[in-house]
């Protein structure tokens, strides 16, 4: 038989065995090696919206699936995913939904730039975890930089830098947490919000009252009157007040009200969704219209993965 | 396939200058880098890749049916490695001396990521007219890619373009340009170029252009069934 | 019922791989026969182009390809030289070895006696472009004509006093060297057998083969 | 000896002199994508030096049995179908094929193996297994032991192309947790605008391209000291 005719047999059915037995091989295989992957776990995960934003404090979607598979942890963990994620999370394992308050981001410092004092002139790079390797780079040696590190993390636009205070947008913060992991000095904590808005320490200078005045006009000097008047709901932390937010009671708006005067620095601030009062102030300014980018392409998005 | 997925036009312009595979999406880095240090091997290169590509655009795109969801990778790298076979067996019986120059680059597009992306993002997916101007885009947005970097790199390195002495006789060659540190750095600094010049988008005419394309495809009088 | 359809249908779920494995296997190999001639062609043209450079007058077409077996029990190639009117007038040695950077693939022309080299030629190198690529200039190469094969060949800086000294480029003494490395251990290898067939071939006139096609 | 002295110089030519990426560009996709954290970047360089070394082998069996010419299965095929011995029958047309298929294969198999036997370290690099079938390095391995089976005199024993595929997967490591390393430290550098991300991870590849040049000749003393420390 001519030399063409028996290579073309020869190397087509080389082939064919070859795609046959690695058929073979690798469908055994994956019979075999079959990982015994608990089937609710899809469901579950096909449940969570996948933003593997670490908010119910593990490392992604697929880790809280599994765990909630395991029946390890409750179902409303998901910040993001909010009320009808934990729903529907509740039906598919068929246990109900106990109420868990969703956890928003609180940042625990409200001095603005022209309130702090010896502030040195910082030319370096634009970032507070570089800011805060520089020694003398700010009075206060624990309040905000304000240069944007927690913007820039998070997914959500709900972190801005406004005056030199990062400042949170609560209609968008899903409670994450991805900004209070990379604020480089440990100021953004995530409260449990059992009401709209939630009052909150809002200071973390530790220093005595002589060098906080130093350093800040607004900052707190511990001089722990918020404590003697509300003891069960405050205790010391160092020298620093800190609230416990497991008796803390939204209803019994007197008690939070006379801390609130009790406070000489007036350093316990509510936080969360604007009150009509905030709208009502800033009714009269327009707001600049929403600029849409004129031309994007499907690479602009993508995160660049070499 | 939904009617309003991406024509065929716009894929072939997207392919070309917005999504240029080099210089935005960053696929196929191996080739780029070894084969541009002379005109000729880049542009054989970009031809091979051009049959590659375009051809398995078209063969993906008739049997994206009968695909299976699993075996879908195994399927891509069969029908990439054939073309590519014949690729090299043509450049090696007609133009033996640039088949022996480019060496075991020729196989190498077999892993060249652009393919398989191109196979998986698009031909997979939509019709034998949007795959095929597809391709055609994609590959010679990848050959602009190949040629601007090896322009760069043999004016440099040996003062001659397609082996024409273009610079004076006194210019002393850069060596480094044919060697690999070159490579790496010439394709850095134009992604810096390339970069700094998209920054500045609204400004370069280019752009207008582009757009003025764009907006044609958008108003009903002209759009062409796909 | 997932178990079930998987179980008995791996390969059934493979059957568009292995369609796509006879389709691919037959079209290549009808690719293959259909270029391999002009592959081939290619190949021996490379070498055969050459040999007229080598050894001086040589009728490339009539080049005969033997195998033989060196002294280090390796068989390798060499060409068989004839001058157009069919007499025996040389020999071409292909030789490679480890150069500077990379491989370095060598062709060697020979006087019929294997007694001195006519003529050198470089296939294939991956020197440093610029200096140690000068191995392929024809300067480079003329300094092998006319040296003998008696003793290793040794390159040199400076003038070569003696005939088996070879001037070094300037700025490529490893490259310079390493060819000559090659040419030493192709010599070393193949002097022997190759002085046999001269020998055994005699002085009557090589009866003219058909050179393989 | 001369064995030994040919597999330590094919590892050190493979791992330093003529690195993969440094020397080859083979493997680029990888070495700029990952290399952003050390960690990642060393358990991509253990993945594929795994994934390599099993499909450099596999490969080597299919190649010295089916795909280099004058090897045995085509031989005999062609021997019984009756053929003149003159010509010969040669399947090497399928090399390319053949080795991608087994390498996507193998990459399949390893992935399964390893996230049924270990989940941890499937959990360590077994993201970056499905990453490896479209890394050049593999193929590229599989392709330096084709170039050195062509001529039947010398051909490439099993240790040595194993050799070849250790000293490419090690070489690999080594330059991609050098440039992790070196990118971790850019993070905190005021790097221009426009060449931020690719631009400067490219540049600095220039600059270690460079220093690993340092290292061409270097085999050519090692072979000289080996030949004479083990004589």
């Amino acid at each position: 038989m001519s030399l063409a005719l028996v290579a073309l047999a020869l190397a087509a059915s080389v082939l064919a065995i070859l795609a046959v037995a690695m058929g073979y091989v690798l469908g055994w295989a994956n019979r075999k090696f079959h990982v015994a992957v608990d089937p609710h776990v899809e469901l579950l995960q096909a449940a969570l919206p996948g933003a593997n934003c670490g908010g119910c404090g593990y490392i992604g979607c697929s880790e809280y699936a599994a765990a909630l598979a395991e029946g390890n942890t409750t179902v409303g963990l998901c910040a993001p995913g909010g009320g009808s994620c934990a729903q529907k999370l509740a039906d598919i394992l068929g246990v109900e939904v106990q109420e868990s308050c969703p956890y928003r981001a609180v940042v625990h410092c409200s001095a603005h730039t022209h309130q702090r004092l010896q502030r040195a002139g910082y030319e370096g790079e634009r970032t507070c975890v570089s800011a805060n390797l520089v020694a003398g780079v700010q009075g206060c040696t624990y309040g905000c930089l304000g240069l944007g590190d927690c913007a820039r993390a998070c997914q959500y636009a709900a972190a801005r830098i406004v005056d030199g205070l990062s400042t949170i947008d609560y209609d968008r913060c899903v409670g994450c947490g991805a900004c209070s992991r990379t604020c480089p000095r440990n100021i953004i904590t995530l409260v449990p919000f059992k009401a709209e808005r939630m009052m909150v320490v809002a200071c973390s200078n530790q220093d005595t009252a002589a060098d906080v005045r130093a350093v800040c006009e607004v900052g707190c000097i511990g001089c722990k009157a918020c404590v003697r008047v509300a003891p069960e709901l405050i205790s010391m932390d160092g020298a620093l007040p800190a609230i416990n937010y497991d008796h803390y009671n939204p209803e019994e708006a007197e008690a939070l009200e006379s801390v609130l005067e009790k406070c000489p620095r007036k350093r316990y601030l509510f936080v969360g969704k604007p009150t009509p009062e905030d709208l009502a102030a800033v009714e009269h300014e327009e707001l600049p219209e929403a600029v849409t980018a004129d031309f994007k392409t499907t690479v602009d998005d993508t995160e660049w993965r070499g | 396939m939904d009617k309003e997925g991406p024509t065929a036009l716009e894929r072939f312009i997207n392919g070309v200058l917005p999504e240029n595979p080099i210089y935005r999406q960053l696929l196929g880095m191996c080739p780029t880098l070894a084969v541009t240090n002379a005109m000729k091997p880049a542009v054989t290169m970009a031809a091979a890749t051009a049959f590659v590509l375009i051809c398995s655009n078209i063969m993906v795109s008739l049997i994206r049916r009968l695909l299976k969801p699993h075996l879908r990778i195994l399927v891509f790298t069969l029908t990439i490695a054939t073309f590519v076979t014949i690729a090299d067996r043509f450049l090696a019986a007609y133009v033996y001396d640039m088949s022996k120059q480019l060496g075991p680059y020729v196989p190498l597009i077999i892993v060249n990521c652009l393919i398989i992306s191109r196979a998986e993002i698009c031909a997979s997916k939509q019709g034998l007219a949007v795959a095929t101007a597809d391709g055609i885009g994609m590959s010679l947005g990848f050959g602009l890619g190949l040629a601007s970097i090896a322009t760069v790199r043999e004016l440099l390195g040996s003062g001659t373009w397609f082996g024409i002495h273009v610079l004076p006789a006194g210019w002393p060659n850069w060596g480094i340009m044919a060697l690999p540190p070159g490579a790496f750095v010439t394709l850095g600094l134009l992604l810096a170029v390339v970069e700094w010049g998209t920054r500045r988008r609204a400004a370069t005419g280019i752009w207008r252009t582009v757009r003025m394309l764009w907006s044609w495809r958008h108003s009903p009088a002209s759009s062409s069934s796909s | 019922m997932k178990e079930e359809r998987n179980k008995g249908g791996y390969i059934g779920q493979a059957w568009l791989v292995i369609l796509l494995a006879l389709l691919y296997g037959g079209g290549l190999a009808g690719v293959q026969t259909a270029l391999s001639g002009r592959i081939q062609q290619n190949k021996k043209a490379e070498t055969y182009e050459v040999i007229p450079d080598l050894v001086a007058g040589a009728d490339a077409s009539r080049t005969e390809e033997l195998a033989i077996r060196g002294e280090n029990g390796k068989d390798s190639r060499a060409y068989k030289v004839f001058s157009s009117d069919g007499s025996h007038i040389g020999w071409v040695l292909p030789a490679g070895g480890s150069g500077f950077a990379d491989r370095i693939d060598l062709l060697i022309g020979l006087d019929p006696e294997v007694s001195t080299i006519t003529g050198l030629y470089v296939l294939d190198q991956k020197e440093t472009p610029g200096l140690g690529d000068n191995i392929t200039t024809a300067g480079f190469r003329d300094r092998f004509r006319n040296a003998p094969t008696s003793q290793p060949l040794a390159v040199v800086k400076a003038d070569p006093s003696r005939d088996n000294e070879i001037r070094a480029l300037s700025g490529a003494t490893i490259s310079s060297e390493s060819v000559a490395a090659i040419v030493n251990n192709a010599l070393a290898n193949c002097r022997g057998p190759l002085q046999g067939l001269t020998a055994q071939a005699g002085p009557e006139r090589q009866r003219l083969v058909e050179p393989a096609r | 000896m001369e064995t030994l002295t040919g597999l330590i110089l094919i590892f050190i030519s493979a791992a330093l002199i003529n690195n993969f990426v440094l020397h080859y560009f083979v493997g680029i996709c990888p070495f700029l994508g990952v290399s952003r954290r050390v960690d990642t970047a060393f358990g991509m360089g253990c993945a594929v030096t795994f994934v390599i070394s099993i499909s450099t082998m596999l490969n080597w069996m299919f190649t010295s049995f089916i795909l280099r010419p004058g090897a045995p299965l085509p031989a005999w095929v062609w021997r019984t179908a009756g053929g003149n011995p003159q010509t010969q029958l040669d399947l090497s047309v399928l090399s390319y094929i053949i080795y991608i298929f087994v390498i996507a294969s193998s990459v399949q198999f390893v992935e399964m193996y390893v996230r049924k036997f270990s989940p941890p370290l499937y959990k360590s690099f077994g993201v970056f297994l499905p990453l490896i079938t479209t890394n050049c390095a593999i193929l590229f391995a599989s392709l330096e032991v084709l170039k050195h089976m062509q001529d039947p005199a010398n051909l490439w024993s099993l240790p040595q192309a194993l050799t070849l595929a250790l000293g490419g997967g090690i070489g690999f490591t080594l330059a991609i947790s050098l440039m992790a390393g070196i990118r971790e430290e850019l993070d905190l550098c005021d790097v221009p605008r426009p060449l931020r991300g690719a631009g400067i991870a490219l540049i600095v590849a220039g600059i270690m391209a460079m220093a690993f040049m340092g290292f061409t000749g270097v085999e050519k003393g090692v072979e000289t000291a080996l030949t004479s420390l083990l004589r």
